[in-house]
């Protein structure tokens, strides 16, 4: 807490008593120096019209705000890996609504919620719903990977240390640039291949590798997102079926495939905008899961969160959830999950195993925590 | 909110249904919601499902401004008719966007399925009491961008700033 | 409605089936034009983050929405004499939170609810609560009347024509500049007095005319934003009293004062932000009341509106109000009320005289209009 | 909402009362209001108002984040600590007002009348779930600026965007 100029313009302006203050000790207005201690959670509430926010709260059952940090409209963002530093990017138009766009690269400082470094980026930058592959960190950290829409798709390669967009790479057809080992990453596109693009320190980049056709847009199309598990990327699909990629050579090769609902009554069915998390130390996904399932319900809230153990490919956990819509999870051996739903509450999982079955249980909630939580992060 | 659920609550439309999309929005839409969610979660559980057509063979068809009508079927956003604009204008003083995605809906009176193209009108923040509306049928991610309604739609116009969306039948789909 | 370019990124992507379009006649994109036409309220939902907006809404029972504007954060408004104009002056950050503050002057087409222009003003503007005398129109509305706060107070005088502030008039100590006949404005004043300011074309102003002490800012402090009736200024206080103040000669005179509550049981006193208003056509003031008033109270929701007659200084009605703390009243020979509560609900009151007594009767309601409903004007 | 009717809502104090100083607010507390609002017009009417002073005569005190705690008897936005700060800590990051305006509010244990200056916390965003209080004992409109609460007292910041509201107490009225 750092001591602060204390009202020159009131106290000019009010005749204080001065006996009075004699026996008296003025509080200090100050600014608090650095969130408090612990783990948090960030939830990124994102706003259409006007600055969106990041709020972070400790990430225990108390979830106590610790404060925000305010980038700009249809923001994105994404946590280095050592938790210390958020990036984000948004969109400021000079008339909040209209006029000229200007798009800026934010990085903040958590342990402080101040602005370390903004910068611009290119004005291609998709104004659209928050997603970790539209604004992702490359493998080494150096460069950020930036989804474009125009609404021609392209990924620009930011190079962070120059501050400055180097690349423009066109992904037609595709969405999302996924970080792969080194400087690659893998997208997913509209004929049901997935790509991997490589890029190099001069901003030069090479032809996309194309996989074999791996899923059915129209059948059963997979959420954009995936989780890396293991080094490979595990997709969802709108069925509730797992695709496992391996993006680990030339290009991206369907590994396998699960079906989590067979033989499940009640037509369940994945839903959401981040419908899976996946916690490495347990080796376990989660998965925002609704019934009566049918073409169109891939948004809907969850009704239950499923527990998938990676190993066995079994389902060994079902448990009551809360409407949520976005699901995150901590990356630690007892893993913590945050789910938040479209009426802005966040809600926090306590996880445990037992003779082989996962229950989660309710343990905090932050009722009108947000507008829109469009995505949720840890720093631990 | 899915849509077989919208025939619960025809008759407190106006507390709507569906999620945020952007900004914040009115405080009775959420809490009514919320409240929803909750009953809701209950009535699927212990209710069997609707049958996913049975609106088109409802007797009264429902009004323009409900998210359940069937030209608003993929729609993601503020209707216009609520803002306004009607079905397929843009309010006053908007711009209508240059580009859109599509739905594909099907017509209760004739159980032909029509393309809708949903447009954004721009340059314009939103109106806090327009009826939200999130409806997904046939809708893809980014990878299908024409299918796709995450995305601001005002994206190539000049005044990019979202404010509501339209949805214009612009054909059959077969 | 104009037609409008329909599509050219879908309807390449998708293929329409050539016999299917031959039978078909597909519906048309467009904008509507203009606004419907009647009468129209305007209610300004003020934002301190990000866009401000003015709801246009129809004035009969229905309410209809028929659109809206949008300026930046803080915004003020003024509707020209005609209806046709609307001004706006709002505060754009450069990063909508924080940076380089620019602030602009809008003139709105009412009828088609889009920009005519619009151009910068000094950027001392006060970033405060919307009210009428902080931003008015001229006697000859060739003149803007704009408030400054830095927190010193000063009026920018800014011509309409030339696109410019060509003055910026100090006013130390008082706040509002209420346009007199002429090129001259009445502002009131913290040592309990009223002050008339003259300015020419040429920018050049002259010392104010102080009037001698008129109100009490301590014991019965006064709203700062009167109405203006036969033309004279009448300030309501805190306390229930009307003071009626002529500033059509060098420096403000009070006329006469009027309490409202004496003999009236409850502890009755007006509040709210916006308490007062006044309707030429039948000589009537109306007022947003509450009981159980007290230090602090001015700001407190109406529990009833009541009608004061001018010429007979006398109330002659209370009807039940719906908690709401700003009020507006139509110009025209029978007064339509609109009066916007704290919930952002808009409610409109009809009307009638009877035997001498005034009633309002609810007749329409805009339930969840706003945000933050902080002044409301009609064209009519 | 007036500080009378704070002690009919100690129970549900979650919900907050309160104005809406600013941009869009959370539904919860907005949804609340508006049925407060309908109840208490009737509750005013009905009961004897409350004496002014019987907070300070409570047996309990009130919390700090709760409106009707003493040191927030004029003050007019979201409080601090519930924003990331503390009751005279703004939350990290933003920065605290140069300027500020000032209340005079009487401290229930020694009943003693104390300044308070209200300072805002600048340069964020507002935080969605933040306590919004609106008390105005002692307040004035803009012709005594230093009592004025309605206006964004980061005004003279760097950076001004309004974040939330500290209470500092700075000295002793008399």
């Amino acid at each position: 807490m750092r001591s602060c100029t204390v009202l020159p313009f009131i106290l000019a302006s009010l005749a204080l008593p001065a006996a009075a203050q004699d026996t008296f000790t003025p509080e200090k207005l100050g600014v608090e120096a650095h969130i408090a201690e612990g783990p948090n959670v960030l939830v990124l509430d994102q706003s259409w019209n006007g600055p969106s926010k990041i709020d972070v709260l400790g990430a225990d059952e108390g979830l106590k705000m610790k404060g925000n940090m305010g980038p700009g409209t249809t923001a994105q963002m994404v946590l280095s890996r050592d938790g210390k530093s958020l990036y984000t990017g948004s969109v400021y138009m000079q008339r909040f609504v209209y006029g000229p766009v200007t798009v800026i690269l934010h990085e903040w400082d958590l342990a402080t919620l101040s602005r370390k470094r903004e910068f611009e980026i290119p004005t291609k930058f998709a104004h659209v719903e928050s997603q970790p592959g539209l604004f992702a960190l490359s493998d080494d950290e150096a460069y950020l990977l930036a989804q474009n829409a125009t609404p021609a798709t392209s990924v620009s390669v930011i190079d962070l240390k120059a501050e400055k967009a180097i690349a423009e790479i066109p992904t037609p057809g595709c969405w999302t640039a996924i970080p792969a080992t080194g400087m690659k990453f893998t997208t997913i596109c509209g004929d049901g291949t997935l790509a991997s693009y490589a890029w190099a320190a001069d901003g030069s980049f090479a032809e996309p590798k194309k996989s074999a056709k791996i899923f059915d847009p129209d059948a059963d199309a997979l959420f954009a997102n995936p989780v890396r598990a293991e080094g490979k990327l595990i997709y969802l699909s709108f069925n509730g079926n797992l695709y496992v990629v391996d993006d680990s050579g030339e290009a991206p090769v369907l590994a396998e495939t699960v079906k989590l609902t067979d033989g499940v009554i009640g037509k369940w069915a994945p839903g959401g905008s981040e419908a899976i998390a996946y916690n490495a130390a347990t080796g376990k996904l989660f998965i925002l899961m609704h019934s009566g399932a049918k073409e169109g319900s891939h948004k809907d809230p969850a009704q239950e969160i499923w527990t998938v153990d990676l190993a066995s490919k079994k389902v060994v956990g079902r448990s009551p959830a809360h409407h949520e819509n976005t699901l995150a999870v901590s990356k630690g051996d007892a893993p913590v999950l945050f789910a938040a739903s479209e009426e802005g509450n966040l809600t926090r999982y306590a996880y445990a195993e037992a003779d082989g079955e996962v229950t989660l249980t309710k343990a905090g909630e932050f009722e009108g925590l947000s507008s829109f939580p469009a995505l949720i992060t840890t720093d631990f | 909110m899915p849509r077989f659920i919208d025939n619960l609550f025809k008759s407190i439309d106006k507390a709507a249904e569906g999620r945020v999309r952007g900004a914040a929005r009115t405080h009775g839409r959420r809490s009514f919601l919320a409240k929803a969610g909750i009953t809701l979660l209950g009535a699927a559980a212990a209710t069997p499902i609707l049958p996913f057509d049975r609106r088109a063979n409802a007797a009264t068809p429902l009004p323009e401004d409900d998210c359940g009508y069937w030209k608003h079927c993929a729609l993601d956003g503020n209707l216009c008719s609520t803002s306004g604009g009607s079905l397929t204008t843009c309010p006053p003083g908007s711009s209508a966007s240059s580009v859109s995605w599509v739905g594909t809906c099907t017509n209760p009176d004739d159980n032909k399925d029509y393309l809708v193209s949903y447009n954004d009108c721009c340059g314009k923040p939103q109106v806090n009491s327009a009826k939200f509306c999130y409806t997904s049928k046939g809708e893809r991610p980014g990878y299908r961008m024409g299918l796709y309604n995450d995305i601001n739609w005002c994206m190539a116009n000049t005044d990019k700033g979202y404010h509501c969306t339209v949805s214009v039948v612009v054909g059959m789909a077969e």
